[in-house]
Order: structure tokens, then C-alpha cells, then sequence
């Protein structure tokens, strides 16, 4: 089902917890929908000097959320805005189908801290693409009968 | 990290008993002719058939050519509903199920709902998961010509009052079918006893194999074959015979009705083990069915703040295979529709575990489960921002 | 009496080869878990059955997601039948069959025709037992919606015109449906080449397990499922998989369609000699259906002047297995539907044999059985009145 | 499927053939139903001194009218028209059900020898059921779809 990266990201995730004094914090999904993240972000001149991240989901939300986090530690904004989904997926190794969501909601809860990030500092940020921000990851569609 | 092979999802399927493998064997090698053919190739297996069919009966106080042999649990359902909505619509085109049942029952409804003019009334349970019989009753109506209402439920064990459904049945001329693929070799089931008119059965819950099962179906009853053929089944359901599964059930059926007492009993007690380990050792726990009806060997949790699937996963990391209603692991995102219509919160729903235990569970078993599992739990919430919440919330109010 | 063990009725089933039993054992002991599952046990049996379903699409040139694993030939043929009638019948309903189809479908049909408001067709074939494409363009109507016709003959061996059939129905946009349960293995199937929508398979014609068979379905083509539940089969067949049964079918289709024309050359030579001698020792017999466009390991006679079970009878007695399609057979009093629709009277009907031969036939088992069967018919002609009268009538014109 | 007894007549079936100079001859059965027998009586004094058959037909047919025949022979009229289908089915040890039909068969084939032999002689003879010698063995009905 999972291939041996995600298994060792949601083993041993990077990035597990909370930062106490986050420059941004993203929420996305819901309790309801059978996962929610939460990113927390440090930034110091623009480049993300840490990051953390709580997940409550299946285990490739919490390995998509792991590698997100990985991917944009060390990073400007602007290189962690360009951090894609699919660049998630790809870092991974791969995920099965049902499962493209959890990298949808790891970028979304990354762009939603960085956005929280913006609007406490009163900076404007090209490059965000609001409907990511609104939409949700999931959608409700129902299975063929 | 010690890796072992515990398998405590004996719900979803068990393995097959040697003995069982045995008995289908000589139907996979040697005895191999076609049922149906008069020379002496074909006489050998039939005989296995019937007999087979005699031990089945006998095992639910059945006659035998009331026992017709299906390719399964599912299609055992689909044939006693769809075969008596279509054969009977003329007196009435209404059904009343559960909210619990099988999707192979809950799926078969929905179907002649939408596509054949049916009306279906789907029972609520209470939080235990069980029926009212007094909303069943109220339920039925003059164009009411079948209750299908399951045994036992294969996620959250609960045991319903099928004597009593058949009862009501009976005074109101309906049908009554009832999924038993749960519950048999489990609850002594005696089709006379219980009143029952047609009741479904696979072999893969009970050490037998997959792609066989039985509809017991009561003399009288002229149901619509699901499948038309051949004379197969006494022309209610044609094909080929699964000969190797037949026989390879019935050994089956015989070794889980030898003992259901001792059987059930000594589930009963790793059971009851596994649910008090679980419930003092993990807060934030609760047990979905009912704590007394319920099968033997069931037992399934809501663990809050965490999600169901990260659990599974975890312990199949260990090696243990569980299972969970989550939608997670379906690809689906509501949870399980038996855990929704229990009342839980999707969230609540969302943290759900069961492991079921057999034959060849050992109280070993269950300790490193459960020992594993706290470990799992604690580990999960640390992660989870749900956890995180809820705990900050707890220490503001302290 | 020499008391041998020949086994002539591969049509009815088949044994079930070694290699074929080997593959299956696993998934009938260690490797037993719920396809469906997510833990370990699950996944392992979950990539045996995309590995059985990538077999099976290769050696008939499908995509593996148009393989459906069914219960068996008949399920397919229901499935495929109903399938389509059920969701297409907003747009028509009427169906086009033969006369010669597997009880399968006729009776499939006629349940449709009785109890559903379908029309449908019975096509006539000719003294062979084959269709006219002219008839049959002729019924197609703006009501038809599906045109079921089998490849093969279970009885008479004979061989369809399929890709032309294909053809017509995809000109007129019916979907068409062949029953190719006998083509198998026996003659090359390339789906796309055919241009067929739905075709049905049986493991157990082919040295497989019975209880096992597959439905090809043409992506983009959406009936409603036999049987409803679970999400298995991409939702189109519900129910846990028949494992074993499975991993069985696809190495028997390996097995079986590695050297197709390898093995039909040596069935043919053997199905040859055995149809020469019948005809050249035996006087007053016919075979029935076409001499060259038959199954390669099929032949069938009718002996005049006596009736076909005891034929089969005296040969059982000496361990030959063979099949009749007198009525005698069957209970019931009509020769079989197939060489009525031939156009044999009634009494020459009862005196048919089928005799199949298989990868296990041996050139001297043909001649132990011709040198039998011409004793036997003596035997039987010498006790039988219509063939007293026969001789005295044509000592009289002599 | 078959008892051995059946097996036994049917293999060395007593009394086939024909006698040339037969006192009564009976028919029944047909082509088109798949089985047909003849009888050949030669009676003197009211006693049945020798009997012969014909059958086409599957075994049981065979097996019925042998054991038939063997059972009449040596008896009077009276005491041939006492013998039933059922006991043919007994004599044999039992038939399967869908054979039944062979014994009724047999028991008319030999009443309608024997009433061929009193038309021929100008004798009444008590105790034929007519409706046994008219209806058909064989009812034609179908199978319930
Ligand atoms: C042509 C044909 N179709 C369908 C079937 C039915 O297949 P099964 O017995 O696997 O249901 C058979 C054989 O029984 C057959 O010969
Ligand atoms: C209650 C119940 N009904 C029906 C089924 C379906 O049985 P099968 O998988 O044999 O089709 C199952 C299990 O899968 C079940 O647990």
C-alpha cells in the first residue's frame, strides 16, 4: 500500500510538534473529514528557520505533512510557496490514489501559515493562489453505484 | 523491533483449518468430474454434494434441500432479497432493513430502490446498535414483503433479536431473511427455533474457504433465481458446483457447530480480557456495540484525537493485522455507516479499531497487542493537534 | 471385463492440472487473507489477485481492468445479460439470442422475456448449427440493445461467426455479448481483434477449479452489478474473492493458451480419427454439427434406433465417461434444445453421444472406446423394436 | 444412479427378442418420447408359457420390461394383469424417480399384449383398467422456470 519512504515519514516524522512563539500557523481539513493539520512557522528575513507541524489523520497525512515541512525548512517564502503537492507526492516516492488529498492538504496548511504569516506583518505575498487557500482538499463526491 | 505475525481480523476473514483443506483436496485432484453427468466421474462428487448439503442442514436444523449452495455471503443476500422483491413485487413492492446491515444487503436495497420501484425503510439502531421492535413493527405495512435484518454485524459484533423479528414477521405474513454470515459457528443457529425464512451463510468466516457460501431458504418460499441456467441447486441458482468448496464448507460447518458453547466461552474470555485491558489502559477510549450482545469475539474502540487508519498501520508495522471503519482506509471519507448510525461523531468514528479474535488467538496475543497498542495511541496523540487542543483546554479549566 | 478409467466428456469439466493445484495451495493455507484488508495478510493476497487479473487480460489481449472474476460461467453469462438489459433498457428492450445458447443465457433471457418486459429473439441456425448473419441483421431493431451469441457449442462443438457478429452489432451500436466458456483455450482470443463488448469464462473447462470464472467487459460499458456490496471488482461484483480460485484460473489460462494451435493440431488429429472410425464402422450414424467449424476436441453422433443413455450407460459400466443429450439424461422428456434446433426429429435426437477429448486422451483410448461403442450399439439395436422394424422394411424392398 | 439389479437386467436382460408366432402383441411408448416397447405373449390355457420384448430406451426402460416379462412368465392372464409398475419398481430394488415412467411403460405394454390376445380370440377379460392402456406414460409437463 505505502511505499517504504512514506512508512519511515510517518515512523519517524520530522518536524513533529509546536512552535510556542510561530511567526505563522496554517490550519486546514477538519476533525470530521478524518484529518486535519496545523503548521507552525519561524521566520527570520524571509527564510523559514523552522518549522513544526501536528497532524491528526491517516499516516500519509502525517508523512505528507513530515516532508512538507522538510522540504520548505531552510527555505525563503517564496521557494516554499513554489513547494507543490506533487513535489510532496514525488519527494515521497509516491502515493496511492486515494490518498493524493493528504499532499493537497499539506501544501494548503503550509500556504494558509505563511498567509497568517503575511497578514500578522502586514506584508503582501505574490504568489498565492487564494482558491487553494478556500477550497478544501476534500471533496464530497459520491461513488458510483 | 520484534516482528510477529498476529492476525486478530478474523471478521474480515480466518484462516483455513487444515482439516478443511484436507477434505477439498480429493475434489481437486482425483475427484473431478462434473456433478451433473451420469457416468461414474460425475456420480463420485455428487454424492459429496449431498452429503455435504446433509451436514450443513443438520448442523441448522435444516432440511436439506432447503440449504442452496452461492458463491458467498454477498451473493447469498443478493439472491434471498433481490430473488423475493422481484418474485413477490406483485403483492407489494416495500422492504424494511437496518441502517447496520452488510452493504451487501444495504447496496442490494438501495439498488431496487432506485432502478425496480422498491420502497426501503431502513431501521435506526440505538447507540448499541440495535434494532427497536417497536419501530419495526410500526415499519410495516400492507406492501411490506420482506424484513432483512442481520444476525450479528460484522464491525461492531451486536447481536439482534432475530427470534423476535421472526416472530413479528410470521403475524404479518412478510419474509423474513436475516445475514448470519457472522454469526454462524458462533451463536448456535437453529432455523426451526428461530423462525427464520431464508438466511444467508459464507465459509471464509468459519476456517473454510473463500467463494462459497449458502442460503438456507424454507420450503414453499419460490424466490427468483439470481442466476438461471442449468438444474444446478434444484433450479434456484445455476452453475457448476464449487465442489471443493462445498464439501471443503460443510467440514468447515461441521468442526465451528461441534462446540459453540466452549468455542464461544473461550473467546468470550480473551475477549472480555482485550476489552478491559484496552479500556483501563487507554483514556480517552470508548467501546462501540453493545458490552454484552455481541459476538464473542468482537471487540471495537473509538480512540479520540486519532485517526483509525495511523493505527491500523502501526500495528500492521508490527506485524498485527486490525481493522478499522475508517474512511481512510476505503478511499471513501465518510467513516463506517455502522459507527454513523450509532450516533458517533464523525471524529469519534474516524478513531475506530476492531480486532477480532479466533481460534488461534492466545492470551499472548492480546497482551502485546494491547501493550503495543498503548504505545500507538500515546504516540499518535503527541502528534495530534486534536490532542494537543483538547489537553491545553483540560489544564485551562484545572 | 477389462475395467479401465477413460475420461471423454472434457466438455462437461475438466481435471484439474497439477501445476494449476500447486499455484492455488498458498492461497488455501499461509497466505489467506481478505484481499480487502490493509494490513499485510491483505496485501499479499490483494497483489496475487492483480497478478491473476494481468495473466488472464493478457492472453485474450484485454486490459486487466476489464477482467471481472465471477463465480463461474453461468454468473458471467447472468451478469452480462442482465447487466445490460437492467441499464440499457431506457434505451431498448429488446435482446437478440440463438436457439443453441448454454441454458445459461436461453433461460436468462426467457426470465427477462417472462418477468422483466424484454423481447427477445431466438435466433434459428442451420443443420450445423450455425446462425445466418442475414437473419440476424434482420432482427436487429431501434429497441435492441443487446445481442448474445456463443462462441462455441458445449454440445455440437460448433464455432460462430463472432467477429462478423461484432461487426454488425458495432455498425447498428448493440452491445454484443458471446458465451465463450468452450472457445477457451481452444481457440485464440484476442478481444480487441473480435471487437466484442462482454464475454463470459469458466476455470473449470480449462484444467481449473470449478466455481471460478471471469466476465470481459469492454471499458466504458456500465451494467448494473449482479451482485451488489463491497467495493471488489471495481464495484461491478460484490463479495471477498475466491483467492485460490483465482491464482487457479489464471494459471490455467497460461497453461492453456501458451500453444494454442500446438494443442488444437493434436486434439484435431485425435478428434479426427475417432470421428472417422464411429462413421466408417458404425452404420446409420451421424455426426452432428459442422464437420471443419467445430471445437477441435469435440464430436458428437446420434446412433439411430436407440437411445443415448444407455449407450452411455454400457460405456460408464466399462469406464468410459461420456454425455448424451437425450432427454433420458436430463428428467425431462425433450431432447436436448441444441440438436432439436439442428432440425433432428425427436428420435434420432434421443440417440445422440457426445464424446470430448482433452490433453489427457490418448489415440488408444479412442480405439478402446470405438471398438466398445460399435459392440454396444449392436447390443442395443438387437433389443431395440424400431430397428427390427427397419430391417424387416428394408429386407422387404430388397 | 442405478441399483445393480437394475444394472443386471439391463446388461443380461431376460426374454429379449421376438416370437414369430406370438398369440398377442402390445406396443407402447414412442420414438419421439425417447422410449418404446413391444411384447410377444404366446399363451396356452390361460397361462402366459412364453414372453418375449423389444425396448428402445435408456437402461431403466430395458431393466422394466425384462424384469416384467421374467415376472409374467409361467402365470396366468389373471395373474399377469395383477402385476403393477410398482411391483417392477420393487423387483428391481427401486428406480430413481425420474424413471418411474419405465415401469408404468412396461406394465401397459404387457396389458396391451394381453388385450391384443383376447381381441384376437374373442375373450372378455376382467380387470384391465382401460385408462392404463390409453393415457401415455409420459406426461409432457414442464419443468417450473
Ligand atoms: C457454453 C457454456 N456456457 C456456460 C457454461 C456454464 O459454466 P459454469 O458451469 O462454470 O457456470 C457452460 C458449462 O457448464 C458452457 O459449456
Ligand atoms: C455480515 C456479512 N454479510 C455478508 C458478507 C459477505 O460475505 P462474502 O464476502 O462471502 O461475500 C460479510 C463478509 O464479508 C459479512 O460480514
Amino acid at each position: 500500500m505505502y511505499n517504504e519512504k512514506v512508512i519511515e515519514y510517518f515512523v519517524h516524522p520530522r518536524n513533529a510538534g509546536v512552535l510556542i512563539d510561530a511567526d505563522g500557523i496554517g490550519e486546514a481539513g477538519s476533525p470530521a473529514c478524518g484529518d486535519e493539520m496545523k503548521v507552525y512557522l519561524k521566520i527570520e528575513n524571509d527564510v523559514i528557520v523552522d518549522v513544526k507541524f501536528q497532524t491528526y489523520g491517516c499516516a500519509s497525512a502525517i508523512a505528507s505533512s513530515s516532508m512538507a515541512t522538510e522540504m520548505i525548512k531552510g527555505k525563503t517564502i517564496q521557494e516554499a510557496l513554489a513547494v507543490t503537492n506533487k513535489d510532496v507526492i514525488n519527494a515521497l516516492g509516491g502515493l496511492p490514489a486515494p490518498k493524493i488529498h493528504c499532499s493537497v492538504l499539506a501544501e494548503q496548511t503550509i500556504k494558509r501559515a505563511i498567509l497568517d504569516y503575511a497578514k500578522k506583518h502586514n506584508i503582501t505575498i505574490e504568489g498565492i493562489d487564494s482558491k487553494i487557500l478556500e477550497d478544501d482538499a476534500h471533496d464530497h463526491g459520491h461513488d458510483e453505484e | 523491533m520484534e516482528k510477529k505475525r498476529i492476525y486478530m481480523d478474523y471478521a474480515a476473514t480466518t484462516p483455513i483449518k487444515k482439516e478443511v483443506v484436507d477434505a477439498m483436496m480429493p475434489y481437486l485432484t482425483e475427484h473431478f468430474g462434473n456433478p451433473s453427468s451420469v457416468h461414474g466421474f460425475g456420480r463420485d462428487v455428487k454424492k459429496a454434494i449431498d452429503e455435504s448439503r446433509m451436514t450443513i442442514a443438520k448442523a441448522i436444523n435444516a432440511a436439506p434441500e432447503d440449504i442452496f449452495f452461492t458463491g458467498g455471503g454477498s451473493e447469498s443476500d443478493n439472491m434471498a432479497i433481490k430473488g423475493i422483491a422481484f418474485a413477490y413485487k406483485d403483492k407489494g413492492n416495500h422492504i424494511i432493513t437496518s441502517k447496520i446491515e452488510h452493504h451487501a444487503v444495504l447496496h442490494t436495497c438501495e439498488y431496487l430502490e432506485k432502478h425496480h420501484g422498491f420502497e426501503v425503510t431502513y431501521l435506526d439502531v440505538d447507540k448499541d446498535g440495535i434494532i427497536s421492535l417497536d419501530e419495526l413493527s410500526a415499519a410495516i405495512s400492507d406492501k411490506t414483503i420482506l424484513i432483512t435484518i442481520m444476525q450479528a454485524n460484522n464491525e461492531i459484533g451486536t447481536v439482534q433479536p432475530v427470534k423476535e423479528i421472526a416472530e413479528l414477521a410470521r403475524e404479518k405474513g412478510v419474509f423474513f431473511h436475516t445475514d448470519a454470515v457472522q454469526a454462524l459457528g458462533n451463536i448456535e443457529i437453529d432455523v426451526k427455533d428461530m423462525g427464520v425464512d431464508l438466511m444467508s451463510f459464507t465459509a471464509h468466516k468459519i476456517y473454510g474457504p473463500k467463494g462459497i457460501g449458502a442460503l438456507y431458504m424454507r420450503k414453499g418460499i419460490k424466490l427468483h433465481p439470481l442466476i438461471h441456467g442449468g438444474s444446478q441447486e434444484r433450479k434456484k441458482r445455476a452453475g457448476t458446483e464449487n465442489v471443493a468448496g462445498i464439501v471443503a464448507f460443510a467440514k468447515a460447518v461441521e468442526l465451528a457447530t461441534k462446540d459453540i458453547e466452549g468455542h464461544a466461552s473461550r473467546q468470550m474470555q480473551l475477549r472480555d480480557h482485550l476489552i478491559d485491558s484496552v479500556l483501563s489502559r487507554i483514556p480517552h477510549t470508548r467501546l462501540n456495540g453493545h458490552r454484552q450482545k455481541r459476538l464473542p469475539g468482537n471487540a471495537n474502540f473509538c480512540f479520540e484525537f486519532i485517526e483509525g487508519e495511523s493505527i491500523l498501520l502501526s500495528l500492521d508495522l508490527l506485524g498485527v493485522a486490525a481493522s478499522s471503519g475508517s474512511a481512510c482506509t476505503s478511499g471513501s471519507l465518510d467513516p463506517s455507516h455502522v459507527l454513523m448510525a450509532l450516533g458517533l461523531p464523525h471524529e469519534i468514528a474516524h478513531g475506530s479499531l476492531r480486532l477480532t479474535i479466533g481460534d488461534m488467538t492466545t492470551k499472548e496475543d492480546i497482551d502485546f497487542v494491547v501493550d503495543n497498542l498503548e504505545r500507538i495511541v500515546i504516540r499518535l496523540r503527541e502528534l495530534s493537534p486534536l490532542y494537543d487542543k483538547f489537553v491545553r483546554e483540560e489544564s485551562q479549566h484545572v
